[in-house]
């Protein structure tokens, strides 16, 4: 064997060696930053539920409905063929908007806006309509609103799927 | 003389000698030893050019960042011994401190000592930027210096939960609404949607960044001890890092900077 | 050979290479170690096993759903929507036009929504610019006016625009699904055949284990949104002690009992079983639903952890469950734990926590058997526990013993109480594991003739107010059946042996000749207040012939062979020990040896007596004279439930389960056994007397006592009594004291009495369903004081009970308040008669014939139902109708028959045949015709 | 009077006007930096100052706590300025005059000994820092408002204020621009300043003239977009982000007549009268090819200007680009502006649907 081949050989180890340690040692080091990563993220976590079942699409009947206006702060408006969950909380200064169902709309008793059952605002100081929360049918055939994800109308997020239930 | 006589005689104890191992700072060579012996101030050089030491070129102003830096170590660390944060206690111990705590202006003092810090660290880069002393050989340091910056702001903010007030959670509401807009991290921003298999949405409120910061989908008590960490522990050990390392290397570079 | 290196380095680089390389690849391992090991969690497996449990189950659905649908109509429909599609692709120009003119209707809405918009962020901002100006008397806010007028204007035009557009858009629209109209409606029709099915093959596709599934519950990447991940209920009301703070209980047990609140999981094994019982228990419309009661409140354990089977304190319930968990599970016994896992037999024990200040816990029926036991045993004699502590005392007054019994029937009694009378409640002290010894014995037979001598010396004197003067044996053995003695007492020879835990009340009669005199018990049988102030004995209004005759049987009574037996007499030599290990407890015995010479043989007894009442508690269960306001005898059991299980002394009993529970059974069983293989002197043993306790009796006392927990429950977690409940649970107490329930029926709870009356339940004592309804207030409270018979046939008598005014008050209102009725009732005394209503009912009280039974005033007829005429204060007019409507409804096997079945009248000529009607007409006759007396004797 | 200030201070007419004052401020900073000027500017503010402090509007504002560190901030950037300025002008008129910079005098280049010189030094700056903290502790008191409510904000709910600018851009970005992506560029771009700038002129010495385009486009940042939107931010901006101005009570109730409208919207229904198409890249096609040539186009075409060429010859291809980068993204800010008030341009591109509005 010739020295050359012999330094050739000596190189190859030698590279194989370290590269393996390199590598094995980036990779753990990388596991240990994952570690880090991963224990960012709790496995249980005790935010207050927001979300709620409300039943079946069956349930209810055409216009306003006030059934989770208490605990969850919700009216349920189907019209024209969509289910949606309305916030009642006034886009003005957060204030609890009544349903008036004589004169169908929502009334604010704070300083009077105004919505429609749509949830557009048409009279008084509110800048924008009322927002809608997530809905979505389980398996199970119940509706699921989440309060978590939030559309609002002025920013065309009423044509986004889940900002509706088709009934 | 009997005065003289007495400090004479403690300098010539064991004690003094052991602990300064040079004589009164009015010759050359006890000048030197001064700041080469003490840990502390062996970061000045022995000897440095007439421009750095004049006030109306240097505005002293990294100077006063390091030292408001430490005034902030001491006082938070001193506040620790009053605060708990806890969704439960936060409020009332800033309240104990405001109210009842002996000299609870330490609060007041490490508030306006982190505004004052933002303040001084921005001139700081000003003053930098205005002498041109970023440029070469102290391009390295000028980044570490920018990074130095934005930590800073991070102390502060991560700061302003801790009061648990609505100026507090309000203003990291606001915050961290920012990062659930990062794109593609943060389940509010551009591209979030596109990692989306099925019906398993993978960027949401649930797991994006905004979540990891806050441990929770808002700010919530979790965030609180999340940021309270970020805050007492985790950044300042960062900085601490970063500020050995820009003060070795305003050495390293040939100290404060003077035309070449 | 050495290796040569190269100058200034100390090793060779190509080893540290290697070693470099060895070392990181065994860091890399153990990085993969770390995460395996955290991922690796024993619940996760049982999720997937019940999303396995749960796909078969929907399959099974799916299978149904797919054969509930009509095969037939589905492809008729389905026909149909190819034939829609036809139809509609022929309509395809009108179609493109309607789609056209939809686009320039959204052009123009859009636009006319912009300039509206526009417009009316304009106005919004003129509004308020006027509003300010007008308000500082600026010259520029009648400028301002004006523009706001013109914009109001343009916009209110603008919005008329949108207004138009709108509808326009909407017509449109409706076109174009009627030219869609056949295609959709044969769409909608499958989408409703198929609804259900699409719907359960959605639910199952949740429980694929497909990539998607993979993904989420990968390690490292189950941060994303896991599906198998830990369920947690936060229990806000209810808290876990950590001692510095009562923090909110989290339970995490459906993590693994996955289907706990879900029905039709009632055939799996555990963890995937559903809860027994959810009408009462976890589901949500239950009283206790899951979210707001957590597991672990009721079941005891340490429900937040979920590492393995054994970190929750699983306990099992019996020594095979045992062994098949350590097999299975590798289950070991609990320690360093705060709160272990109730067994599953004793669950209920946890009812007290929150059900607080009442007798008895609805379905909780261990729990209230053992809560019985408690009071029947009298356990809170001796050991204080909260809620029982102003009981009676368990025992008779030995105040004036003296005079009712002899000294030697008391000393064989308290040596053993049961061999006297099988029922006796009175515990045995004497004879037992740990005092058995003759030494002991000796001393035992001191101490009791010691206490006889010292109760005997402070008995205060007592002459029975009447002499018995003979009587008939046959005819008072027929009065104790037919009065009602038998409600609280027994006797051999009556009713069956009660099983129930109540029954006997009183003492059982057998044998009670030979324990009292004739005079004595005639004056008791007379008057027992007489001899005791606070007796619960109530008198039965006899009179002196029946008194007698009633003793006369009872004096026949006799227990010969506890009349037989003789009592060992004092031995001096064991006193005087005794009494020296008393005295020298603080001082020499040189001391204690001459305190006792300077006392004289008698003293020296009654110093014995009166220590010995002590040693033993007597006083915690009778009243004897000087030891008022001692403090009982035994620890107090109100926390027992939380007491460390350190803090129980085994002994040397290693066969005694090592738990709370355990213990608390076996010592009830056999309390001296901590004893045995101890050497303990004479002054030390155990004194906790035996009871004779069945294993039963044990267990369910055993259940309450655990249930006594130190655990704080939030306000908000308790369950609190409403004002009626209150009220009720007053009465019930004093109904209780009285043991009303040993004769009367009360919605549920009957006494032994009714057993005697098989044959004929309306013979018995009256049944008291729904009192508080069927009587007037103050008539009950009349009647409590004033007894009367209501009901001349009947033999057993209502006595009269020596009820304290509060006492009475508290039944009354008890008994409304069951029947959720409040004091004020219009009781429609006044009677206002529609025209023709009087004689209808004048006729109809002929018709129905009441007087036949009801003849009290009207005929001279023996009556077999209570005189009409005392209807008016004893009965509300509401319940008169109530009961003339259906008497069956209130009290079944009444002989009351309904004349108005299935709301039918019996005679339709009168009032038109209205029942309603009627049964208001005969209601107010029932009143005007009553007298306004409460009874017969009254004024 | 006041009322023309608040109608002046108003971003759409007080951002040009700033820019002018800066352009002028560099323009003829000779004459702003001597110590004439500096006394003559300080002694002409006061009453200027005295006269706002007497608005009670404006002393509210001025003396909220928190606001504290921005008027320190204010003051303590105009005299920075300033010096700067003065100590330029004072050296540029050296070197005009052939002479080397005052730090390069032999007698500042001379060594002098760390002890005392600059351990005194400061010690001086530390202790009347100090001393000026406890002041400041004591006569301010931090501020706590009403415990953590999450369920009500209060109206406006701000930032902390060294975000005050960054919150000031969400008025004309969303979130992901002025949260994430400008920010970003900022940092970045600080970090790459001292690889982009090749000028070896000016390294250690005060100088604007040997290092113009430097100094003004980091000023321009600097005092302009950063400074000045802070103050904006802070003083001008209330309930529901609405603008106030200076001497202008926080009426809750006050509208401002805004209602934007994005690009894509003003070219198919104004310009072309058509229906907007459904195909959402269709939809904003034009707002993409936009920005399209503002990033990809637009800086091959200075690259061919003269001053592009020149600059490219000074550092070369990479630099310039990531320069050039750097800079419009600085500009775009402005440039939104300048779009939002003249034809109340909302978005450029407008996708909702991907959170993705630009």
């Amino acid at each position: 064997m010739s020295t050359e081949t012999r330094q050739q050989l000596n190189r190859r180890e030698f590279l194989s060696f370290l590269s393996v340690g390199w590598i094995t040692f980036t990779a753990a080091c990388a596991g240990l930053g994952s570690m880090a990563f991963r224990f960012s993220y709790p496995n249980v976590n005790f935010e207050p539920e927001m979300e709620f079942l409300a039943g079946k699409p069956e349930d209810y009947e055409e216009g306003v409905d006030e059934r989770w206006k208490n605990g969850f702060g919700v009216w349920m408006v189907k019209q024209e063929g969509k289910l949606v969950a309305l916030s009642n909380i006034c886009t003005h200064l957060g204030c609890i908007p009544s349903w008036l169902p004589a004169e169908l709309k929502f009334k604010c008793p704070c300083h009077g806006s105004g919505y429609y059952p749509s949830g557009i605002n048409f009279e008084g100081p509110a800048p924008r309509p009322l927002e809608r929360y997530a809905i979505s049918l389980t398996p199970e055939g119940l509706i699921k609103v989440d309060k978590t994800k939030i559309f609002r109308h002025e920013k065309g997020q009423w044509e986004l799927a889940s900002s509706f239930l088709e009934v | 003389m009997a005065g003289k006589g007495l400090v004479q005689k403690v300098r010539d104890t064991q004690v003094w000698k052991s602990i300064f191992r040079h004589g009164p700072p009015d010759n050359a060579r006890n000048r030197a030893a001064v700041v080469a012996g003490n840990v502390f101030l062996h970061l000045h050089p022995i000897k440095l050019k007439k421009s750095g030491v004049q006030l109306g070129y240097t505005w002293c102003m990294g100077g006063l960042t390091f030292f408001i830096f430490l005034a902030l170590t001491v006082t938070g660390v001193l506040l620790m011994f009053y605060y708990r944060p806890t969704a439960e206690y936060a409020y009332n111990d800033i309240i104990a401190l405001k109210e009842h705590v002996p000299l609870g202006i330490m609060r007041e003092i490490h508030r306006w000592g982190a505004h004052a810090m933002v303040i001084t660290v921005w001139l700081h880069m000003f003053r930098v930027f205005m002498t041109g002393s970023y440029k070469p050989p102290r391009e390295f340091n000028w980044g570490v210096g920018v990074i130095l910056l934005v930590l800073t702001l991070l102390l502060s903010f991560t700061g302003y939960l801790l009061p648990w007030d609505q100026l507090a959670i309000w203003a990291i509401t606001v915050g961290s609404n920012m990062a659930k807009a990062t794109p593609f991290m943060g389940h509010g921003g551009p591209g979030a949607m596109l990692a989306q298999i099925g019906d398993f949405v993978m960027v949401s409120d649930k797991n994006d960044v905004r979540f990891q910061l806050l441990a929770g989908r808002f700010v919530g008590e979790p965030a609180l001890l999340r940021f309270y960490i970020l805050h007492c522990v985790f950044i300042p050990c960062v900085v601490g890092v970063l500020i050995a390392i820009h003060f070795w290397r305003v050495r390293k570079d040939g100290g404060i900077s003077a035309p070449l | 050979m050495t290796k040569k290196h190269e100058p200034g380095m100390a090793y060779d680089m190509k080893k540290l290479n290697k070693v470099f390389a060895f070392l990181s690849v065994i860091f890399l391992l153990t990085v993969i170690w770390v995460f395996l090991d955290d991922y690796m969690r024993p619940w996760k497996m049982v999720q997937i096993e019940a999303m396995k449990i749960k796909r078969g189950k929907i399959d099974a659905k799916i299978k149904k759903a797919a054969a509930a649908i009509d095969s037939e109509k589905l492809s008729q429909l389905n026909a149909k929507l190819e034939e829609g599609k036809k139809i509609v692709a022929s309509r395809k120009v009108e179609l493109d036009k309607i789609s056209k003119a939809l686009g320039l209707i959204s052009r123009d809405l859009k636009d006319e929504t912009i300039i509206n918009g526009q417009l009316n962020a304009q106005i919004s901002a003129l509004t308020f610019n006027y509003g300010v100006a007008h308000a500082n008397h600026d010259k520029s806010a009648h400028s301002l006016f004006d523009q706001m007028q013109v914009k109001k204007g343009l916009f209110a035009k603008s919005k008329n625009n949108l207004k138009t557009l709108d509808s326009k858009k909407k017509v449109l629209v409706a076109d174009e699904k009627k030219l869609r109209e056949e295609f959709l409606s044969a769409e909608r029709g499958i989408k409703e055949i198929l609804n259900t099915k699409s719907l359960l093959t959605q639910a199952k596709a949740t429980t694929d284990i497909d990539p998607i599934f993979v993904i989420r519950n990968a390690p490292l990447g189950d941060f994303l949104d896991p599906t198998v991940k830990i369920q947690q209920l936060v229990a806000k009301n209810i808290t876990d002690d950590r001692y510095f703070q009562h923090v909110p209980k989290v339970d995490r047990c459906t993590t693994c009992h996955t289907f706990i609140d879900k029905p039709g999981y009632e055939e799996q094994p555990n963890p995937h079983k559903t809860h027994p019982n959810l009408d009462i228990m976890v589901d949500k419309d239950s009283p206790h639903p899951m979210k707001s009661f957590g597991c672990t409140t009721c079941h005891g354990g340490e429900g937040h952890r979920v590492t393995d089977f054994n970190s929750i304190a699983h306990t099992p319930e019996t020594p095979e469950q045992r062994a098949e968990w350590i097999k299975k599970y590798n289950w070991h016994e609990p320690h360093k734990v705060p709160h272990v896992m109730f067994k599953k037999s004793m669950t209920e024990a946890s009812c007290v926590k929150c059900h607080q200040g009442v007798e008895w816990i609805p379905q909780a029926h261990v729990l209230n058997e053992g809560r019985r036991n408690i009071e029947k045993f009298g356990c809170y004699g001796c050991h204080k526990i909260k809620g029982w502590e102003h009981k009676r005392k368990p025992g008779p007054s030995l105040k004036k013993i003296a005079s009712k019994v002899d000294k030697k029937f008391f000393k064989s009694w308290v040596w053993d109480p049961k061999s006297f009378n099988k029922h006796a409640k009175m515990p045995r002290f004497f004879e037992q594991d740990n005092n058995s010894s003759p030494e002991f014995i000796k001393k035992n037979v001191a101490e009791v003739n010691a206490i006889a001598d010292y109760i005997w010396s402070i008995s205060s004197d007592y002459k029975p107010f009447a002499k018995y003067s003979g009587g008939n044996k046959k005819r008072g053995k027929e009065l104790v059946k037919d009065i009602g003695c038998m409600g609280c007492h027994g006797a051999d020879g009556f009713a069956k042996e009660s099983k129930k835990i109540d029954a006997y009340a009183g003492p059982f009669l057998t044998g009670i000749g030979s324990k009292v005199d004739a005079d004595w018990l005639v004056s008791w049988l007379k008057k027992p207040s007489h001899y005791q102030e606070d007796t619960i004995m109530p008198s039965f209004r006899l009179t002196n012939k029946e008194a007698n005759d009633i003793t006369a049987y009872l004096m026949s009574l006799k227990n010969k062979t506890f009349e037989k037996l003789d009592f060992e007499s004092l031995d001096e030599s064991a006193r005087d020990e005794i009494l020296i290990s008393y005295f020298s407890a603080f001082d020499t015995k040189e001391v204690a040896e001459k305190r006792l010479s300077k006392m004289s043989s008698h003293e020296r007894t009654l110093e014995l007596g009166k220590r010995s009442i002590g040693k033993y508690g007597c006083y915690s269960c009778h009243d004897i004279e000087g030891f008022d306001g001692r403090a009982p005898i035994g620890p107090e059991l109100t926390k027992v439930g939380s007491k460390p299980l350190t803090q129980f002394g085994f002994g040397h009993e290693h066969d005694v389960e090592h738990s709370r529970d355990g213990w608390i059974q076996a010592h009830l069983i056999n309390p001296r056994r901590w004893d045995n293989g101890v050497d303990k002197p004479f002054k030390d043993l155990l004194r906790m007397p035996s009871f004779g306790m069945s294993e039963k009796d044990a267990k369910s006392i055993t259940i309450a006592l655990i249930g006594q927990v130190g655990d704080y429950v939030p306000l908000g977690g308790v369950k609190r009594l409403n004002h009626l409940e209150t009220v009720t649970e007053k009465g019930m107490k004093v109904v209780n004291k009285f043991n009303c329930t040993g004769c009367h029926q009360v919605d549920g709870t009957k006494g032994d009495i009714l057993g005697m009356f098989e044959d004929d339940l309306n013979e018995g004592p009256p049944r008291l369903n729904g009192q508080g309804h069927r009587v007037q207030a103050d008539w009950f409270y009349h009647f409590l004081s004033n007894v009367y018979p209501i009901r001349p046939w009947l033999k057993v008598r209502m006595p009269s009970f020596n009820l304290s005014n509060k006492e009475k008050n508290a039944i009354v209102a008890g008994f409304q308040a069951k029947s959720d009725l409040h004091t004020f009732e219009d009781l429609g005394s006044q009677v206002v008669w529609e025209p023709g209503e009087r004689s209808a009912a004048v006729k109809l009280f002929k018709s129905l014939d009441c007087t036949s039974c009801h003849s009290g005033g009207f005929t001279s007829d023996e009556a077999s139902a209570p005189n009409l005429h005392y209807a008016k204060r004893r009965l509300r007019p509401s319940w008169i109708k109530k009961w003339l409507e259906d008497p069956q409804a209130i009290l079944e096997g009444t002989v009351m028959p309904s004349f108005w079945e299935d709301g039918e009248s019996a005679d339709p000529d009168i009032l038109g045949g209205d029942p309603k009607k009627q049964i208001d007409a005969l209601t107010k006759y029932i009143i005007e015709i009553g007298h306004d007396k409460y009874s017969p004797n009254a004024k | 009077m006041k009322e023309l200030i608040n109608w002046l201070a108003e971003p759409i007419r007080s951002f040009p006007i700033f820019t002018i004052l800066f352009i002028l401020m560099l323009k003829y900073y000779k004459v702003i930096g001597t110590k004439k000027f500096g006394w003559g500017a300080l002694i002409a503010s006061i009453p200027v100052v005295a006269w706002f402090a007497a608005d009670p509007n404006f002393i509210k504002i001025i003396l909220w706590p928190d606001n504290i560190p921005i008027n320190i901030l204010i003051v303590l950037v105009s005299f920075f300025t300033w010096l700067t300025l003065y100590k330029c002008a004072e050296n540029d008129n050296r070197l005009e005059a052939g002479e080397v910079p005052v730090e390069a005098m032999p007698e500042n280049r001379e060594k002098v000994w760390s002890w005392p010189n600059l351990v005194y030094t400061e010690l001086f700056a530390i202790i009347a820092c100090t001393v000026f903290l406890i002041a400041w502790a004591i006569i301010f008191k931090a501020p706590l408002e009403e415990p953590a409510n999450p369920t009500w904000a209060p109206n406006p709910a701000k930032a902390p204020w060294y975000f005050l600018g960054l919150q000031e851009m969400l008025v004309y970005f969303d979130p992901w621009m002025a949260g994430v992506v400008l920010p970003g560029l900022i940092v970045v771009g600080l970090i790459a300043i001292p690889y982009i700038d090749t000028n070896p002129k000016g390294n250690g010495y005060y100088t604007f003239s040997e290092r113009k385009m430097a100094i003004s486009s980091f000023l321009f940042g600097w005092l302009v977009l950063w400074v000045y939107l802070i103050i904006v931010g802070t003083f001008l901006r209330g309930p529901n982000w609405t603008f106030y101005g200076p001497f202008e009570f926080w009426d809750f109730h006050k509208v401002e007549a805004m209602y934007n409208i994005n690009l894509s919207e003003y070219i198919w229904i104004k310009m072309l009268n058509t229906p907007m198409p459904g195909n959402l890249v269709m939809r904003e096609i034009f707002g993409i090819i936009l920005t399209i040539f503002y990033v990809g186009a637009l800086p091959v075409m200075i690259a061919r200007t003269n001053f592009g060429q020149k600059l490219i010859e000074k550092s070369g291809q990479i630099r310039f680009y990531i320069f050039i980068f750097l800079a419009l993204g600085m500009t775009s800010l402005p440039i939104k502006m300048v779009l939002r008030w003249l034809i109340d341009l909302k978005y450029i591109i407008a996708l909702p649907e991907w959170e993705l509005n630009l």
